[in-house]
């Protein structure tokens, strides 16, 4: 078969940011209707090409050839102009905005200069339901959890290559982790929309840590590792074995390993007590109980109310109703130091608005929980500080290992890993782990889910929430089922319990 | 399996979330401006109360306040612009003072007619917002520090100009200042009047173009707004140049409203207008506001003013102790009724 | 690689890079603009036991500003302003002298250590206020502050009732205006409070968590900071900065000036703030970034007074002045004139992100 | 309370109704201003007016809307302090319609003569020409020889007692002394003690010749004086001074010789109001402009002269 002529071409790119080279030298080609995946550990560079493509950052080398012509894409604008859409790893959008209005910013339907927000909003709608979502449009982004977020992004920029969207000019889709907080009812419509754009000759670039995903949808791959191309594949001549040797330069067995670790048997006595804890409007009132060394999972679907009770238990959200008690004491859950100084520690599943301070350093940022909770008069001594940061970054692999590095601009997946350093230092009693694995690459996911095994195994509890629920039945001794916002179910984790027998306690929703 | 997990939410629950849906939406978005009305009526009921043997109940008095701040009136929506995507203009007030001193210099002292200059005086504070927009944007500066800079720099030129006040002896100028338009109960001025009208465009520009929206945008997150392919530095600049054009023409209403340029007018003046900007709702942040908010900030501020004319019995000093008292009180009522809403 | 003049060229570069190199190069720069105009201006001599030179007067009147902008420095840290340290100064400044002036005995020591000490407690109540309103209520700093700043003025001449008030006090005398060591004493306040703020700031956890907090304040919730606190502290901190300015400035003339005492240097210590090197957003900042950029901009003050520009024009210089500097300042603009000088290529290999396995450079299969 | 003195609300001419002045003053910028309020107050309680005050905070669009709202009230006669000259024909038209009698103080305004009926206050202009005037005198006192070099501060940049004391001080000089006094150095020093204190150290040292000071209030002389010494200077002897307004504390200084002449300027013009307000009020003429008592003091008038200031 003559080789059709790539719609996307790019040569020998190379990308230095200051003391970090996160391109160097890489090549990269995108063909008509094709999913193509793009692939790497952490840090890799993925999104980096991705923005270099974009006109986010400028390039320091090579060349980018779009439709046989060499293009230079100043600003994501001109891609767009030039009929690239994006999805953006972190969701970026207006969170002031409608969700309408954030689909269609840019290009809303004028007549005359003046915008038509009857079409806007008709038209949001009938995008958003086709994607299967069922949202009010007109309400602002921000009330809504970062799923939807997600998913409101992946709308606006397909909506470019939709035939029935706006501007139907669109050559390429890039797709930069967007199931990373998916479930996989959105991730199968996504899918779907996807196939249907291939289809119509569209190319995507996709990238995503989830391997399934990757075997299920793509065509093609091309793999980085450090910032150069490690190779370029069919998917289909490449098992999920020799995916990942290449992409970690090294064979990986750890996943084996989790598959066959058995969960402790010997949980201690309560530790968390949750009695009636609720909120009007968040999450109704609950009853939950959390023993010493025990994995407790949650599951359900998004918007079920998963973060809400997390956010509720840590004190993020003030109650209206019920008390939570800690070792036996009530905790005032006032402000989330009052659960901290009890011994409960909250991992948001949104790093970038909860958890991170971009401008401060690796280390600072790695400090802070445990710093806060010293209170500002007794800093910890430079020497233990640096020490603790040293075996954390070590520990959890944080790439660049450099404390001094700004947080923000680590890759989304070191990101995470900081965030979880954070709470760590602070060796707290709970661990409330909300999307500790969102985005993080296969390796570190195995890495962190050994680790949330050693800390049971260790005595700590952790509160576990993951959009995958091999996931989380894997990890947890106990599950408990949302539906609506509302605990539904209490299950035991056993022989019996599989990800289809959960499924079917969320559908039916039956109390225990 | 795809069936079970289609019925995602229960309709009651969909229902139930749409409409505190509304609510939220309500109680987020439009409260404060409501808020900014209705403590607005409630203060100006109270004046009618205590005044009302002085005069304060005829209408003319309430439409004094247009008359006496349409020009920062102007200002204002140009300082809501700039607010609303999250930046700030300082250099409002010494623009103000420059369009006075400016175009009362080529009037009188250059002898142009008024015709010629008004155009002259608006481009002149357009160029110098896009300027100020240019360099914040191209060189990514702070646009407290780029404005500040704006501010010091058209104050010294206007004392450039020249260091004394010059008077506009122009009979188009005080025909238009003298010009009373009737309005049944009363009389508004000619600058009261394109104050307002410069209001209505602002609010049609923010809500039904593309450029007021994309305002809103890089109010809300200017980097997400870049992501999602908007034209960031065109929108900054034609902020900052909306902002320098509103100073420039609430220049020339204040010209009208004191037929005179003078080196030291409307000191202070940008504080007022981002004050007002601010009590009408607006967020300093970016992205959250509306521009009808800062028509009540300016009334508000107006009735301050002329509340405490009516008292006629304070000193200097308690003027200023009871301007920031008033202020204060009304800041901490509308904070307070907006704040229960929301939790 | 290792040549000599590499060496240099990289060493050049990690000074320019220094993020106190830009606002230094400029105080250094405005300096030398005065010697053509005034031949000694770096001479000090010594007059009546003291030390006595353009560069002391300098250091002497621009004091009240480098405290106000330290304190102004932690504020803005967090993501807030401070428009009311003005007020807070003349507020201060009545209070104080109107208490001496009291006074049976003005030299009387006891008498006033009492009155300062009253001057700056209101000036931390101030504070307290300011923080209430911003980290208790909710409101946003410009405006919380603007209600100081607006009715403090008032209270101020409510104290002096609307007159200039003088002291004839020599121990008042000495921290704004006094000498001693023939130094300047203000000098020595500006340092003791510049080593506690650093001390404070930088030895405890304190500046960390300042920076947290504006850096990002919702995360800085769910880590289990107490924001507020650390708001309301820092505006009295602010606050209290001020109010020793304040002493300064009435010191410093014997004189209680309720309008004019402070006026507008809450804008010049914003601006020294941004010059030294802290974005008015919040999160990093550099106290001695700075002192240095309040002492840019009162020798600039000083320069503009003493090389003779017509009084019309001084706003005007002033502009340009700040112009250059943000200018200069700005990495873009630097870029963007001094093109490949600035940006180029790092001269430093960037290394690879990490050591390359003996991967195969390309294993490319159609 | 205002409600029972509410009936000055009425515009009624009847003799024996209470007269409603309102005043609207300029600010409260300087302690000269402070007495200038202070003295309008308590004369127009001595008189047993109903006096409406208000204070425009240095700011002319502040006055004209308090002048609205006194005709809005319908007061019998406003008089104002006007900040600047110019601008004041549309509102003084006003009042002029409502058919209320204006009278200005302290200052004139560049208007059509009709609109107001008198001035009660000084002249700037011939302030700075009284400063010059005695300027000689002090030179010939001090038995000054050689060139007079001055150095100048300046009231804050663009306001009008600072331009015009400037202008009448150059005006004489220009025409009497050009040869032999040259102003080597001028700066503002925004009316107060901390501006002169900066402004002439740095004169000091940019141009340590200097012989004369001439300042624009006393507030910033005081302030330079205290430059002068720290510089180790003698005030009054090495470097002669002249200022203008003649505070409480100025006075203090010249009687300590720090300061060789003042140039009055009377703040406390109340009970001249008064007059000219009931005058006007019951229709009298009035002259157009009726100056305040005025006069310069040299050194050796200063201890006799410090009983009587007030402020
Ligand atoms: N703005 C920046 N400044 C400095 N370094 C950066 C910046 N952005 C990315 N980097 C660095 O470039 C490298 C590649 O990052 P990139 O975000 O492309 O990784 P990625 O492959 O997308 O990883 P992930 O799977 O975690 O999203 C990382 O080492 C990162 O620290
Ligand atoms: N599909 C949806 N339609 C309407 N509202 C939704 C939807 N999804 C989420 N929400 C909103 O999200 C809130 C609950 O979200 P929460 O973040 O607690 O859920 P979650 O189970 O943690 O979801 P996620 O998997 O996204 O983390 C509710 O207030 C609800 O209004
Ligand atoms: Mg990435
Ligand atoms: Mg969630």
């Amino acid at each position: 078969m003559a080789e059709p002529r790539p719609v996307l071409e790019m040569t020998g790119i190379v990308k230095e940011f200051p003391g970090v080279r996160a391109l160097s030298g890489v090549d990269f080609r995108l063909f008509p209707g094709e999913i193509h995946a793009l692939m790497g550990e952490n840090g890799a560079g993925k999104s980096t090409l991705i923005k270099v493509l974009t006109g986010v950052h400028s390039l320091d080398g090579g060349t980018i050839t779009l439709d046989g012509e060499s293009v230079r894409i100043g600003s994501p604008l001109e891609a767009q102009q030039a009929g690239i859409s994006t999805v953006y790893q972190e969701v970026n959008l207006c969170p002031n905005l409608s969700v309408a209005e954030n689909i269609f910013i840019g290009r809303e339907p004028t007549r005359a200069g003046r915008i038509q927000w009857k079409q806007l909003r008709k038209d949001a709608a009938d995008m958003v339901d086709r994607l299967g979502l069922d949202i009010d449009v007109t309400a602002p982004l921000s009330s809504y959890p970062l799923a939807v977020q997600q998913l409101v992004a992946i709308v606006r920029s397909v909506g470019h290559g939709d035939s029935d969207g706006q501007g139907s000019g669109t050559k390429v889709l890039v797709l930069d982790e967007p199931t990373s907080s998916l479930d996989r009812d959105e991730v199968l419509e996504l899918f779907r929309l996807m196939r249907r754009l291939r289809d119509e000759g569209v190319a995507i670039l996709f990238v995503s840590h989830f391997l399934d995903q990757i075997y299920e949808i793509c065509d093609r791959m091309t793999v980085l590792r450090n910032g150069t191309l490690v190779g370029e594949h069919m998917v289909r001549d490449l098992d999920q074995v020799g995916l990942i040797e290449l992409m970690i330069g090294k064979a990986l067995d750890q996943l084996e390993e989790l598959h066959e670790h058995q969960l402790r048997s010997d949980v201690g006595e309560t530790l968390v007590e949750a009695e009636g804890l609720g909120r009007t409007g968040g999450i109704a009132p609950f009853d939950l109980e959390i023993k010493k060394g025990e994995v407790v999972g949650l599951a359900g679907l998004l918007g079920s109310g998963r973060t809400e009770l997390a956010r509720l238990l840590f004190g993020a959200d003030q109650p209206d109703s019920g008390k939570v008690t800690v070792g036996g004491k009530q905790v005032s859950m006032s402000a989330p130091n009052d659960a901290i100084g009890a011994g409960v520690a909250f991992c948001s599943e949104n790093r970038k608005t909860e958890g991170l301070v971009p401008d401060l350093t690796v280390r600072e940022n790695i400090i802070l929980a445990l710093q806060a909770s010293r209170g500002w008069t007794r800093p910890i001594p430079a020497g233990q500080r640096d020490e603790l940061v040293a075996k954390y970054i070590k520990a959890l692999d944080i790439r660049p290992a450099n404390p001094e590095a700004r947080v923000g601009q680590l890759s989304g997946g070191n990101q995470q890993k900081v965030l979880l350093a954070r709470w760590l230092i602070t060796q707290p009693k709970l661990l409330i782990l909300d999307e500790p694995t969102r985005g993080i690459d296969i390796g570190a996911k195995a890495e962190i889910q050994k680790l949330v095994v050693s800390l049971s195994e260790d005595g700590m509890s952790v509160l576990y929430i993951a959009a995958e629920l091999e996931e989380v039945l894997r990890l947890s001794h106990t599950i408990g089922v949302l539906r609506d916002r509302k605990l539904v179910a209490r299950l035991t984790n056993g022989p019996e319990i599989t990800t289809s027998k959960i499924l079917e306690t969320i559908a039916s929703g039956e109390h225990q | 399996m795809s069936a079970t997990t289609k019925t995602r939410t229960a309709p009651e629950g969909r229902t139930a979330s749409q409409a505190s849906a509304i609510t939220r939406l309500l109680g987020d978005r439009r409260l404060p401006v409501l808020v900014t009305a209705a403590l607005f009526l409630a203060m100006y009921l109270t004046g009618l109360g205590r005044y009302q043997n002085y005069g304060f109940a005829e209408p003319q008095v309430f439409l004094n306040l247009f008359i006496d701040n349409g020009y920062l009136l102007v200002a204002a929506v140009g300082a809501t612009f700039v607010i609303m995507s999250g930046g700030i203009d300082l250099s409002v007030g010494s623009l103000i003072g420059f369009t006075t001193m400016f175009t009362a210099w080529l009037v009188e002292r250059q002898g142009l007619p008024l015709i010629v200059v008004v155009p002259i005086a608006l481009g002149v504070g357009a160029f110098g917002g896009f300027l100020m927009g240019y360099v914040i944007h191209n060189f990514e500066i702070q646009p407290f520090i780029v404005t500040l800079a704006g501010l010091f720099l058209f104050r010294g030129l206007c004392l450039v100009i020249s260091k004394e006040s010059i008077s506009i002896s122009d009979s188009t100028v005080s025909t238009l200042a003298q010009t009373r338009v009737p309005l049944g109960l009363g009389e508004l001025s000619i600058g009261a009047l394109v104050a307002l009208a410069v209001l209505a465009a602002a609010f049609y520009v923010l809500h039904y173009t593309r450029f007021g929206r994309r305002v809103y945008a890089i109010g809300g997150n200017e980097q997400s707004a870049l992501l999602m392919g908007l034209p960031l530095g065109g929108t900054k600049i034609a902020v900052y140049t909306v902002s320098g054009f509103c100073s420039a023409l609430a220049g020339l209403l204040f010209m009208l409203y004191i037929q005179s340029g003078d080196p030291l007018h409307a000191v202070g003046m940008e504080l007022d207008a981002i004050a007002a900007v601010v009590i009408g709702g607006t967020l300093l942040t970016g992205g959250s506001g509306y521009v009808i908010g800062t028509l009540f900030g300016v009334l508000v501020l107006g009735l301050i003013k002329s509340i405490i004319q009516f008292e006629g019995t304070l000193s200097s000093w308690w003027t200023k102790i009871a301007t920031g008292v008033l202020l204060c009180a009304f800041i901490l009522i509308q904070r307070a009724m907006t704040a229960r809403k929301q939790t | 690689m290792s040549t000599p003049s590499a060496a240099t060229a990289s060493r050049w570069r990690a000074l320019t890079h220094h993020h106190l190199f830009w606002p230094v190069a400029v105080l250094v720069a405005l300096l030398l603009i005065n010697v053509p105009f005034t031949p000694d201006f770096f001479a000090i001599k010594m007059t009546d036991g003291h030390l006595y030179g353009s560069l002391v007067s300098i250091v002497l009147f621009g004091s009240p500003l480098i405290l106000v902008a330290v304190g102004m420095t932690l504020v803005i840290a967090t993501g807030g302003i401070d428009l009311s340290v003005g007020a807070v100064v003349a507020i201060t400044g009545a209070l104080t002298c109107s208490y001496i002036s009291d006074q049976a005995d003005q030299n009387a020591l006891a008498g006033v250590f009492l009155a300062m000490g009253i001057g700056l407690v209101a000036a931390v109540v101030c504070g307290l206020w300011n923080g209430f309103l911003v980290a208790r209520m909710g409101i946003q700093p410009i405006i919380a502050t603007l209600i100081i700043m607006v009715a403090g003025r008032g209270v101020a001449q409510l104290i002096t009732d609307g007159q200039i008030i003088t002291i004839n006090s020599e121990p008042y005398k000495l921290i704004g205006g006094g000498y001693w060591l023939t130094l300047p004493f203000s000098i020595f306040v500006v340092a003791a409070v510049v080593a506690v703020t650093v001390a404070l700031t930088r030895k405890t956890a304190l500046g960390l968590l300042v920076e947290s907090v504006g850096g990002n304040a919702e995360a800085s919730r769910l880590v289990g900071i107490r924001s507020r606190r650390i708001k309301i502290m820092v505006y009295m901190f602010c606050a209290l900065c001020a109010g020793i300015a304040g002493l300064m400035i009435s010191s410093n003339t014997s004189a209680a000036d309720g309008n004019n005492a402070g006026l507008w240097i809450e804008l010049d210590a914003i601006l020294a703030v941004v010059i030294g090197g802290t974005s008015l957003l919040g999160g990093r900042f550099s106290i001695g970034g700075t002192v240095i950029g309040a002492l840019v901009i009162q020798t600039l003050t000083t320069t503009i007074y003493t090389i003779g520009v017509p009084t019309q024009t001084n706003l005007v210089f002033k502009a340009a002045v700040v112009i250059v500097v943000c200018l200069l300042q700005s990495p873009k603009f630097r870029a963007k004139v001094f093109g490949a000088k600035g940006r180029g290529k790092p001269a430093a290999p960037a290394q690879p992100a990490a050591p390359a396995d003996a991967a195969p450079k390309m294993e490319v299969s159609r | 309370a205002k409600e029972d003195e509410g009936s000055g609300g009425n515009s009624g001419s009847g003799g024996s109704k209470k007269i409603t002045l309102g005043f609207s003053q300029v600010g409260s910028e300087s302690g000269w201003r402070s007495a200038n309020t202070d003295s309008v107050k308590s004369a127009a309680k001595e008189a047993g007016y109903n006096l409406k005050f208000s204070d425009a905070q240095q700011k002319q669009e502040n006055q004209i809307s308090a002048i609205r709202s006194y005709i809005a009230q319908k007061v019998d006669v406003i008089a104002f302090s006007p900040v600047v000259v110019t601008g004041w024909d549309a509102i003084l038209k006003e009042a002029q319609a409502a058919k209320i009698p204006v009278v200005l103080t302290d200052r004139s305004v560049e208007s059509d003569e009709s609109l107001f009926v008198t001035l009660v206050g000084s002249d700037f202009t011939d302030e700075g020409r009284r400063a010059a005037k005695i300027l000689e005198k002090v030179l010939e006192k001090a038995g000054h020889k050689g060139k007079v070099k001055i150095a100048q501060l300046e009231g804050t940049t663009g306001a009008a007692p600072a331009i015009e004391r400037a202008k009448g001080f150059k005006e004489i000089m220009d025409a009497e002394h050009k040869d032999d006094w040259e102003i080597v150095v001028s700066q503002t020093g925004d009316f107060t003690r901390a501006g002169g204190k900066q402004v002439m150290a740095a004169f000091l040292q940019s141009n340590p010749d200097i012989n004369v000071l001439y300042a624009h209030n006393d507030d910033m002389g005081l302030g330079a004086i205290q430059a002068i010494e720290a510089a180790g200077k003698k005030p009054g002897k090495d470097i002669l001074i002249v200022t203008v307004d003649g505070v409480k504390d100025g006075f203090i200084a010249m009687s300590e010789g720090k300061i060789n002449a003042i140039v009055e300027c009377n703040p406390l013009l109340g009970p001249q109001l008064m007059e000219v307000v009931q005058k006007v009020h019951d229709g009298e003429k009035v002259e157009r402009w009726i100056k305040t008592e005025e006069s310069d003091f040299m050194q050796d008038q200063a201890k006799d002269a410090l009983p009587t200031r007030k402020y």
